[in-house]
């Protein structure tokens, strides 16, 4: 298939699937949403993952940073909700590329160690309530719904449509992003570092701005989700939602964007519908993320090489 | 089998209800509990009190005449997902909600019931909860202010502690709790010589310990769970720190003694008394009913606070005549001396719960446990 | 004749050994350059420490009569200084293509977030440099090839692809590291009539070889070099003639060539 | 002086079971630059098979030392074997693949013996009996030291040198540290790699059986997700040890036990581990390679 033909199938696909209130019970209209930030977060791991080819163990912090930016500007300055959405971003980058730009440098193995370093910082940070704005572990409950031409997107239904509609616009980045020449020196970096930076890429430049640009898009992921559970803790920032990140773009995928759309269902999707085995759960998870590893170690829909 | 002997009361509560009961809409109870996850057995136990409830009422003729319908949502112990389980029992039309069993779930359904009207009633005890002071609000369970409070006045004025430490976990309950011990012990008029935090799970507790150690600590106030107030316990023992261990009613457990082996003995817990150990005869009725109905004894004291929600909604039903949430949220706030399954108690205008049993127990050599203070209730 | 790049001195230790010592050369506009010596000799890390990979512990590096020591690779790049490596660094994952569209990144104006918002003036840039990429390709003889992975072709061809991907940038300067090694009699004979087609261009050529034919045909001036250290300088008639470089390298010029 | 005393005590018995633990990381990275994130599991395993033969065995007779003896034997039989078998099952399928996808095969990996751990014995926290070693202890400058922590420190120095001695005084040794070094190279040298890689799984989990063994008895309690937590401050103690370097996950090891015990003795419990990843990071920044590890120029 070419891209432009599956681009359109990309489209269509996404334009059924905000019929899904429509056609489903509130539990799944519920789920979908929760996806589909789960998914614009995972589409942020895979540009600096999947894309930059950078070792990022940490992923969670920026969706968190997100979150908390809007939780805190939101309860405690009293910003409407969707003005706060521009400063998670920001906020969000910033850290992203503060905290990446020393430690760039640092082979892959060491990289991940230094961000799973970042991810546990960050949540003590949180916990201990820092100048007493954070809510220490409780976080912060409260968070208003966004309101839209003085509309309150309260319902669920609503929060649906707003969630799937930013990431039909992370999905347009992401298209756009394989498209520039950004992109494509993530590429040549993820494939040799030395050969890109003697044809002129500034590498490291470069792997701070994917860094960023990655960190960003979580952050405003961490928007949605602080408006979707109206509150937020540290808990859901934990290491392991940094772990499950990361396998979701390695799963699914490096770089295809069906790739991480199918790891993100895998991880938060098929959990629901096998909700009477919860203990079995993560056992098989297990078991599948070996198997798949083993059968098909490029994803279960691996980039097409030919781009 | 839970659903035949459901299916029968309902066919019965129609029956002595009538034709008017047929024509009228049930009444929707919604139940937001962890049935899945790490506190499956509580949010089950949550489940089982208020079917359990709710069938005894719809024997008796329902509320006003119209049947109670139970709808449960998982909420896995999860913000996340108490956040859908909210909004799903908002859209199924309840008129209250009981559960969540953990503060942090029912903390992010809290907004949503808030903003749709909805009365939450849970055993959540995070002051947290009450900081937006939402009139839907209703904690069934003792807050931790008020064990702070008992605490604070057994280690100071009972005991007579010089210097106590005071140690907590970093989850939400465990922070909450050791703060206001804390303030409260400097209220009462003693001397708090540390605080410090413990990453639960982290099992090597003897740096912080050794710290406390060159204090010289009386005793040291613990307020997380038993696996690391078991562990604290030992590993003073093995530096040979010897302060009073009390620990907050998350150690009551069995498996604190097992882990702090020999030393568990004399340490001292913080709790109000398990179900069966209630004086009330309207607990022992209930426990003897649940008993009957599901074979085990209910979890924990928390499945008789949100039982007592639950009663205390019913009764505000009747007495008020109707479901408008204004005036059962009104009637709620203003009743007095209300008779739960756990104690006289009543709610102030923030929906906190005012009156509580709390007693300290001493874990002895068996690992059993004896009451020191108060006298046993009821004795 | 002005000197495009010149060594002032240039030093480089790893560990205990010294892999550069003191070396001084100049390499004029518009000429072919060999720099040759025996395994080890230091020639590679003479690249490196050129194209910015190594920084030198002492001396100079000179372009167009500025310093350039110690800048870093992107930033030699910029100032139109190409290379090769010694073991061919195509992008595995890419298309003869994508490789070779690479070599023009620097020409590309737009900004990064240009490129995310897929803005118009994006997108009309983007077809100019594949239409460039696409004449460069043909130019090489690469125009049949183009869609297929570029570590999938046989080596000789790989090897163009490289040389088309430094070439599309319209370097000042093309640093060529062992060309010939891999290529066949027939690739390696076609290979005298490339590098001169690149010198016809303009571009001054600057390279490491093996292969004495191609050196001594192709080259202006050679540069021989052995333990880190100079120890000749001239055209193919001199170096050939001069003892230093016989004891040293063209003695065992037998060796090299049974070598791969 | 006695509370510096005793934080050295305490750092040291931990830091003696990180370095057991961080050795397993940094032999497999070593040969197959692989971060084997499933290793804290195993090692946990390690501890509950050990604790299923002390209860098993505790039924009638005494808790002797031939009992305990025998549950470290099974443990560190077992544990070698899972070692092996987790190699043959998630990683020699990958060795060619791009090293991501043994990263995440690992994780998957450790995800199915931690889940696999709470399907057998469930998710409660289970506690050790009492009385398996004698209850003595020593005063030492105004500190105490227990039976339990010296039995520790010094069988992990024993064991730690024995590896070393083996390692860099054997034959087999130096095959590892050549394969170590260049797996091809090894191979034309006529090295069975193979068996190498073999070994270092079966060397690796054999000592993280014992580490996590000693983790139960001298905390007297397994719980299944443990290994994630001892899994990670090993794997930090390899990596501060420069990774892939043997001395240095020893070092690394017993240096994260006393960090821990002195950041959270003199500083705040609360922020051990920010603390701990703190000091990491900055070593990181300024040896990006760790302590012990070689700088390595890349070959161009």
């Amino acid at each position: 298939m070419s891209a432009t033909r599956m681009g359109l199938a990309g489209g269509l696909a996404w334009l059924l699937c905000l019929a899904i209130p429509a056609l489903a019970g509130s539990a799944w209209v519920a789920i979908f949403a929760t996806f589909a930030i789960y998914a614009i977060t995972a589409l942020s791991e895979d540009i600096i993952l999947g894309r930059a080819g950078i070792y990022d163990m940490g992923h969670a912090v920026y969706l968190g940073i997100g979150a908390y930016a809007t939780a805190i500007l939101n309860t405690a300055f009293g910003w409407p909700i969707l003005a706060t959405i521009p400063a998670a971003i920001l906020a969000a980058a910033l850290a992203g590329g503060l905290l990446s730009a020393p430690l760039i440098r640092l082979r892959g193995d060491y990289l991940l160690v230094a961000t799973i370093g970042f991810n546990a910082i960050f949540i003590l940070v949180m916990q201990n309530d820092p100048g007493g704005i954070t809510g220490g572990s409780d976080g912060i409950a409260g968070i208003d719904v966004p309101a839209l031409f003085g509309w309150q997107l309260a319902s669920q239904n609503a929060l649906f449509w707003l969630d799937w509609g930013v990431l039909g616009l992370a999905l347009l980045l992401m298209r756009n992003l394989d498209r520039c020449e950004f992109g494509r020196a993530l590429r040549y970096i993820k494939q040799d570092q030395l050969a890109a930076a003697t044809l002129g890429v500034d590498t490291r430049r470069v792997k701070t701005l994917a860094f960023a640009l990655g960190a960003g898009l979580a952050g405003l992921a961490g928007s949605l989700f602080a408006v979707q559970l109206s509150s937020v803790s540290p808990s859901s920032f934990v290491f392991t939602e940094s772990v499950t990140l990361f396998a979701i773009v390695i799963v699914g995928g490096p770089g295809s964007i069906p790739g991480v759309l199918l790891g993100a269902a895998l991880m938060f999707v098929v959990p629901e519908i096998f909700r009477d085995f919860a203990q079995y759960r993560y056992f098989v998870f297990g078991i599948a993320m070996i198997a798949v590893m083993v059968l098909r170690p490029q994803g279960l829909w691996p980039r097409r090489r030919a781009a | 089998m839970r659903k035949t002997y459901l299916g029968a009361a309902c066919a019965l509560g129609l029956l002595a209800g009538g034709m008017q009961a047929r024509a009228a809409a049930p009444i929707v109870i919604g139940v937001q509990a962890p049935i899945t996850g790490a506190y499956a057995e509580e949010g089950q136990g949550i489940e089982n009190a208020v079917k359990l409830l709710a069938a005894e009422q719809n024997a008796k003729g329902g509320l006003l005449g119209r049947q109670i319908e139970v709808k449960v949502c998982d909420d896995e112990g999860e913000a996340a997902q108490a956040a859908i389980c909210a909004r799903q029992l908002v859209s199924a039309h309840a008129i209250a909600v009981i559960g969540s069993y953990t503060s942090g779930a029912a903390l992010a359904a809290e907004p949503i019931y808030a903003r749709a009207n909805v009365i939450q009633t849970s055993d959540g005890t995070s002051d947290q909860l009450l900081a937006k002071g939402y009139k839907t609000w209703f904690g069934n369970a003792a807050p931790n202010s008020a064990e702070a409070e008992f605490t604070a006045k057994y280690l100071v004025s009972v005991r007579g502690f010089k210097r106590i430490a005071v140690l907590s976990d970093h989850s939400s309950f465990a922070t909450g709790l050791a703060q206001a011990v804390e303030q409260d012990l400097k209220a009462a008029g003693g001397n708090v010589v540390a605080t410090d935090y413990i990453n639960a799970g982290s099992q090597n507790f003897t740096p912080v310990l050794t710290r406390l150690k060159a204090l010289n600590p009386d005793a040291i106030y613990f307020s997380g769970y038993y696996s690391d107030g078991g562990l604290i316990r030992a590993q003073m023992q093995q530096l040979g720190l010897n302060a009073v261990f009390v620990g907050g009613d998350a150690n009551q457990n069995t498996a604190f003694a097992k882990i702090a082996g020999p030393a568990a003995a004399g340490s001292i817990i913080i709790n109000v008394p398990a179900p069966q150990d209630l004086p009330y005869p309207a607990a022992k009725e209930f426990v003897a009913s649940y008993q009957k109905q599901y074979g085990s004894l209910p979890p924990s004291v928390f499945t008789l606070t949100n039982a007592d929600g639950l009663r205390a909604v019913m009764q505000a039903v009747e007495k008020t005549g109707g479901t408008d949430p204004d005036r059962l949220e009104a009637y709620l706030h203003s009743l007095k001396d209300f008779q739960g399954l756990t104690g006289t108690f009543s709610w102030n205008e923030k929906g906190e719960r005012i009156g509580s049993p709390f007693v300290a127990f001493e874990v002895q050599g068996d690992g059993g446990y004896k009451i020191l203070y108060p006298a046993a209730p009821g004795s | 004749m002005t000197r495009l790049l010149e060594l002032r001195g240039v030093s480089k230790s790893f560990g205990g050994l010294r892999a550069v010592d003191d070396l001084s050369f100049a390499v004029e506009e518009g000429h072919i350059v060999g720099l040759i010596g025996p395994n080890g000799a230091g020639k590679s890390t003479v690249f490196n420490l050129i194209t910015g990979v190594y920084r030198p512990d002492a001396g100079q590096v000179l372009w167009r009569g500025r310093e350039i020591t110690g800048a870093a690779p992107h930033a030699v790049a910029a100032l139109g200084i190409r290379r090769t490596f010694q073991t061919i660094r195509l992008f595995g994952e890419m298309t003869v293509f994508e490789n070779v569209r690479a070599g023009i990144h620097l020409r590309a104006r737009q900004r990064w977030w240009q490129g995310v918002l897929g803005l118009p003036a994006q997108r009309r840039e983007e077809e100019r440099l594949a239409a460039e990429t696409r004449a460069v390709l043909a130019r090489l003889g690469l125009a049949d090839v183009a869609d297929k992975p570029a570590t999938g072709l046989p080596y000789g061809l790989q090897r163009r692809v490289e040389l088309a991907r430094t070439l599309v940038a319209g370097p000042a300067l093309i640093i060529l590291d062992e060309p010939a090694a891999g290529l066949n009699e027939a690739e390696s004979a076609a290979l005298n009539e490339t590098i001169f087609g690149i010198r016809d261009q303009g571009i001054t050529v600057l390279l490491v070889e093996h292969d004495m034919n191609v050196v001594m045909n192709v080259t202006d001036h050679i540069v021989v070099i052995n333990f880190g250290r100079k120890i000749a300088e001239g055209n193919a008639g001199a170096i050939r003639a001069d003892p230093a470089v016989v004891e040293a390298y063209l003695g065992r010029a037998g060796d090299e060539e049974a070598a791969p | 002086m006695g509370t510096f005393i005793q934080q050295l005590i305490n750092g040291l018995t931990v830091g003696g079971v990180y370095a057991l633990i961080a050795l397993g990381y940094t032999m497999v990275y070593g040969v197959l630059r692989l971060i084997n994130f499933a290793h804290g599991d195993l090692c946990i395993l390690g501890a509950f098979i050990g604790l299923t033969v002390l209860t098993g065995g505790l039924g009638g007779g005494h808790p002797g030392a031939a009992l305990l003896a025998l549950a470290f034997i099974a443990a560190i039989i077992a544990i070698a074997i899972a070692g092996v078998l987790l190699e043959i099952i998630a990683y020699r399928p990958l060795r060619r693949a791009d090293r991501l996808a043994a990263v995440v095969s690992a994780l998957g990996a450790s995800m199915l013996i931690e889940n696999g751990i709470m399907l057998i014995w469930g998710p409660d926290v289970h506690v050790f009996p009492p009385d398996l070693l004698p209850k003595t202890s020593w005063r030492v400058a105004g500190a105490a030291i227990s039976f339990t922590q010296l039995m520790i420190i010094l069988i992990s120095c024993a064991l730690m040198a024995a590896l070393y001695g083996f390692v860099n005084h054997t034959r087999f040794g130096t095959a590892i540290r050549a394969a170590a070094i260049d797996q091809d190279a090894a191979r034309l040298m006529g090295i069975n790699v193979n068996r190498v890689i073999g070994s270092v799984f079966v060397i690796g989990p054999a000592l993280g059986a014992v580490g996590g063994l000693f983790i139960g008895v001298y905390y007297r309690e397994a719980y299944f997700t443990m290994g994630w937590t001892y899994g990670l401050s090993a794997f930090i103690a390899a990596i501060l040890g420069g990774i892939g370097n043997i001395p240095g996950a020893m070092l690394g090891g017993v240096l994260l036990g006393l960090f821990n015990a002195f950041a959270a003795g003199y500083v705040s419990s609360s922020w051990q581990d920010a603390i701990t990843f703190l000091l990491l990071i900055a070593i990181l920044i300024l040896r990006p390679t760790g302590l012990l590890g070689e700088r390595v120029a890349e070959k161009v």
